[in-house]
């Protein structure tokens, strides 16, 4: 494979598109919460609204053949991946043409082909896989970076720390992109890190960190391209912080009885990525409606789509167990 | 006597042995504000302030290491991982440190600490959430392992646990939370090691643990209807087992069955079938029938989650395989 | 045929793969310059060179996990784990990662990877370098599980485990490393799920793992001079587990004896005996005995320690227990 | 308990007495390696040749009431932490009068009453133990201090990361000490960890931070004193780096085929802790011939006593598994 040409930050075309793609994955989560609270889903589900620009902004800068692991909180990073919403929501209702064919769910979300090695629900339990399909790319002489999300309360966990230690002594391919929300479920950064600024985690391995703002997509984007062309080029990986808010609750139906009602509602009206970039990119409210109508559409379809699926025999699941 | 919810009855425990001893403390993952994922500890941060119930950022090895080193310093700490399947992470301090720390001292330390989790399937939570791993703890010398499956009981012995000098590993299964039932007035201790008789019977024995339990009790009566007398008993504490009362009842009714929602391939079902068949060899009429999970992780579509893990009808079949036998 | 160490066996399938397979590579603590705790990829470095002969700091998590991770990128990576007591701190790794990310990805995921470690009591290191863990791994769908105890077998099991699309977690024994036998000119696969016969034997079978292979076979031979006759079965794979072979033994024989070195209590004997009397009831002319340590952590002091963990004339106990009994 | 005086240096008695007690221990290992290669040590053992400044310049600064933990590397720090040499060696032995009473060994020494917690013979193992056995001490009030002793390869460890992290987070009085030999077992500091200088392991979660020539038995001291006080007067934890020398193997018996021969004999002559003292102390030959006769005795007699001692029942170690 050559090396791909670099593009360092979004044109103006791309930036519109961008925000159908915020708007797409936002809607789709607010769905999905609506289609919870009706009863219709099963497991354990965490939106990660308010960080559309994260999810957007990162795999934007991705090239073909790169490969993120994610999080339970990973919706967005789904669909920013290239799954379409069909398959996502059809996963969502345990169906066999749900992305990993109702064996996964909400925390457990996969899309092989377009390089989504998945979702993880034990707290930093991907971030080691990234550090070894790195070092597969870096054996192999193949240009490609594996980037990894996780929170701001996954920077706690010995896996953490092992993963990118490693990384870093072994100058793999690799980008660990941390969306600093603030919270690990209901306990506040303040409570769960005797640190400040995490991007100081990094320094304990000798990393190179980037910080951008998570709200702003088009900073996303720049950083995060900054960090895999680092990591492409054979430097090393790079830790990406990335300061972003959590506006709703932890999971789907957390009655958040432990946080300021006031601090969301703030967060909602100055720090939405979505609103911070329809007014630079000075969107009509009519060009916004249609933008709205359009994802809706697709949102609505991909519930159809879902329920219309098919449920997976019970003895499915003595299937898929070995190779 | 009053009636309390599973989820309350250990909440009791807790903060009645915290009210009468300083020493005891409660840490882990949002157990504070948000009173844990399950609110079992909800209410208990207003009650015993910030010190005593102890959030921890998400480092299960850590809080579980911390709590053996408060213990070891004479503190009764009650640390909670979040989920069973979490104590992977907390493995090593449990297994290689908490269990052994008194033993490679030659009797020097005591470690009076208590791991609490929880677990089990019927909500769809997926492979890493779910799975039921009581049977590792019970291979490993130093511990002891209490599976609770009735209020009553999971107050008592949680009390029981907390008062014990040895480490213990608290199981306790996420369905059953909200289940009620009536406990005494003030809190008894349950001895750990003593099994109970849930139901008397004299057919056929049902050894059972957790959920698995109540499926039983189910399945005992739907046996009832067709003609057959069940025993129900459930251990409550794994390790150390009541070999004795199990024993003692399959040599009444000649036939057993164990279930528990863990995988049967290695399972507890697996020791408890071995201490049977060796112990009341020449009392049994028919084999020993295992009832557990299907061998697979779990599934996250609700159909095949429930094909996986037993059910009353598992352990029915299960009972009337068991009596369809010819004794000699 | 040649001969070749326990040692060398292992050497011989991990270089003999990495010559044929620029995928499959090694890693894990100390395994270069020095060839591991217990020599056994010593010269592998000169050969292969620090890219494919991978020193690890002391991660084992992340060691276990960066193997994942490959493999998931079509690599077959052969993670060394210095210590079995170790793998409680890969837990998380193998039992929530590598076991279940094919069936949590339905399918789209394959994980070819190769946990080897080693254990085993015998040289007093204690309680935090001696234990024997592996049934812990029978217990989780996903994972395979190998213990080989000749030579041949654990070249050839190493192989197909290498070349096997599933996570295998591959126990070596520490004490046999040393040991000697004969091996195929070219190394032939052994298929996994194949138990082998070591002895035949019509009074009695023993099922026996690791070490206990050996002891089982010096007590058949003991046994034999006192008129009892031995056959010796070696499951060789844990998981999965030829259940066939070791029934058809037992039906056969109709007395059973399962032995192996990791404590008794919910060791992998309890599975085994589970298996056994289920399958072969009607056949079984005494309870099954089971041989294994003794309900300790391993301790420190030589005497001590081989009273804990069980040899020949256990075995040889278990065996005259067993055929002391009538039949009916 | 009232605030116990603090000695901020070593008068000079103290200092022939710390020459004296390296000395002892040094011997004390010379002759347990001597003693294994005649047959006669089960187990796996680990001398600490050339870091006897380390143990017993940390063990002097401590307080009665403190306590310590220890690592697979512990005869030096038992022995400065009190216990008797007899009780140490008889454990070695695997007899019924050795400080763990022959459950241990080598790599799992216990003296409780002393204040030591314990070897621990997994990486990282003990670092926990410290943070919760200082948080009870802020619990209850007390002013003591928990102490952890650790190795530079240990600083790779999951475990490591978490201890450290909550004990900031909770500033609770421990001391993390770590004994830099740049190697664990045959891996070198430069292939083990991505960075030059570990103390800035400790930048990842904000703790105080530092350093000391560990050859230095003075400094060790002083160093360790202030970060005593810094502990017990409730700001938080303190990570002490100590520079330091592995002179002999990792193990008794390692051939280290992995290592410069030249690199530990001009350690020895360079560095050896107990020549830079007796250097500084301007010790005569004579005066130090009967130091060495003196702490030579009391290792030959440990191994009378040890030899001498009961071997436990084979059934004794059904014992001590439950209180
Ligand atoms: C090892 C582990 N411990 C605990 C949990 C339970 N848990 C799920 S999400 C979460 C908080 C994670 O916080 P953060 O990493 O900041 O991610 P965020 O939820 O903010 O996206 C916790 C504690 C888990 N999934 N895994
Ligand atoms: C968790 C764990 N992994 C591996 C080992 C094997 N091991 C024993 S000592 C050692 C090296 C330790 O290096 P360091 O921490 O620097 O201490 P040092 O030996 O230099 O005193 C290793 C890898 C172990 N005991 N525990
Ligand atoms: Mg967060
Ligand atoms: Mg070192």
């Amino acid at each position: 494979m050559a090396k791909v040409e670099t593009k360092t930050s979004l044109a103006k075309g791309d930036l519109r598109d961008v925000l159908r793609e915020m708007l797409l994955i936002r809607r789709f989560e607010e769905k999905v919460e609506e289609r919870f609270r009706a009863g219709e889903l099963p497991g354990f589900l965490h939106v990660a609204i308010g960080q559309e620009a994260c999810a957007v902004g990162v795999c934007r800068a991705l090239e073909d053949g790169d490969i993120i692991a994610s999080t339970h909180r990973a919706h967005g990073h789904t669909l920013a991946k290239g799954t379409h919403p069909n398959e996502l929501m059809a996963e969502l209702y345990g169906k066999a043409e749900g992305c990993s064919h109702g064996y996964g769910g909400s925390m457990h979300l996969y899309d092989v082909e377009r390089g989504n090695m998945g979702a993880n629900a034990v707290i930093g339990g991907g971030l080691p896989h990234v550090t070894g399909a790195a070092l597969a790319f870096k054996m192999r002489g193949e240009p490609r970076v594996a980037l990894a999300f996780f929170g701001d309360g996954a920077t706690n966990i010995g896996t953490f720390h092992e993963a990118l230690n490693l990384a870093q002594l072994w100058k793999v391919p690799a980008v660990f992109v941390l969306e600093d929300n603030h919270w690990a479920e209901s306990t506040p950064e303040s409570q769960h890190s005797p640190i400040r600024d995490l991007s100081d985690r990094a320094k304990a391995f000798g990393m190179k960190a980037l910080k951008a703002d998570g709200q702003d997509v088009e900073a996303v984007y720049k950083t995060t391209r900054q960090a895999l062309d680092y990591a492409r080029s054979g430097k090393g990986p790079v830790f990406v912080h990335l300061d972003c808010v959590r506006l709703h609750g932890h999971y789907i139906g957390d009655p958040q009885v432990y946080r300021d009602k006031d601090e969301a509602r703030k967060l909602a009206e100055t720090r939405d990525p979505i609103t911070l970039l329809r007014e630079k990119l000075a969107v009509s409210d009519e060009e916004f409606d249609e933008l709205d109508a359009e994802v809706t559409e697709i949102v609505e379809a991909s519930v159809d789509f879902a329920k219309n699926g098919t449920d997976p025999a019970p003895e499915d699941a003595l299937k898929n167990i070995y190779a | 006597m009053p009636e309390l919810s599973y989820r309350e009855a250990v909440r009791d425990a807790l903060a009645t042995a915290m009210r009468q001893d300083d020493g005891v403390f409660i840490l882990g993952e949002d157990i504070a504000e948000m009173g844990g994922s399950m609110g079992v500890t909800s209410g208990m941060l207003e009650e015993f302030g910030s010190e005593r119930v102890r959030n921890t950022p998400i480092s299960e090895m850590a809080l579980a290491g911390a709590a053996i080193g408060a213990a070891m310093q004479g503190m009764r700490p009650v640390a909670e991982i979040m989920y069973e399947d979490f104590m992977t992470l907390a493995a090593e301090q449990v297994v290689n440190q908490a269990a052994k720390l008194r033993y490679m001292s030659g009797g020097q330390l005591t470690v009076p600490v208590v791991f609490r989790t929880q677990g089990g399937a019927g909500w769809s939570p997926g492979a890493q959430h779910a799975q039921q791993l009581e049977a590792w703890f019970v291979h490993i010398p130093g511990l002891k392992v209490v599976f609770a499956s009735t209020p009553e009981d999971v107050r008592g012995l949680l009390w029981s646990s907390i008062y014990d000098d040895n480490p213990v590993v608290f199981f306790e299964h996420r369905t059953l939370y909200g289940i009620k039932g009536e406990v005494p007035e003030k809190i008894e201790p349950i001895p750990i090691g003593k099994a109970r008789v849930h139901r008397e019977g004299e057919d056929v024995t049902v050894i059972a643990t957790g959920r698995l339990v109540h499926e039983s009790l189910k399945a005992a009566e739907e046996a009832e209807k067709q003609g057959v007398s069940v025993e129900v008993v459930d251990p409550r504490t794994l390790q150390p087992l009541d070999e004795e009362t199990l024993v003692a009842s399959v040599k009444k009714t000649n036939r057993a069955v164990v279930a528990h929602e863990a995988v049967t391939r290695m399972g507890f079902g697996a020791e408890v079938a071995s201490v049977i068949q060796y112990q009341a060899f020449d009392w049994l009429d028919a084999p020993i029938e295992r009832v557990g999970a299907k061998f697979a992780p779990l599934p996250f579509a609700p159909v095949m989650e429930q094909f996986i893990v037993p059910h009353s009808d598992d352990v029915l079949a299960a009972i009337m395989r068991t009596v369809g036998r010819n004794g000699d």
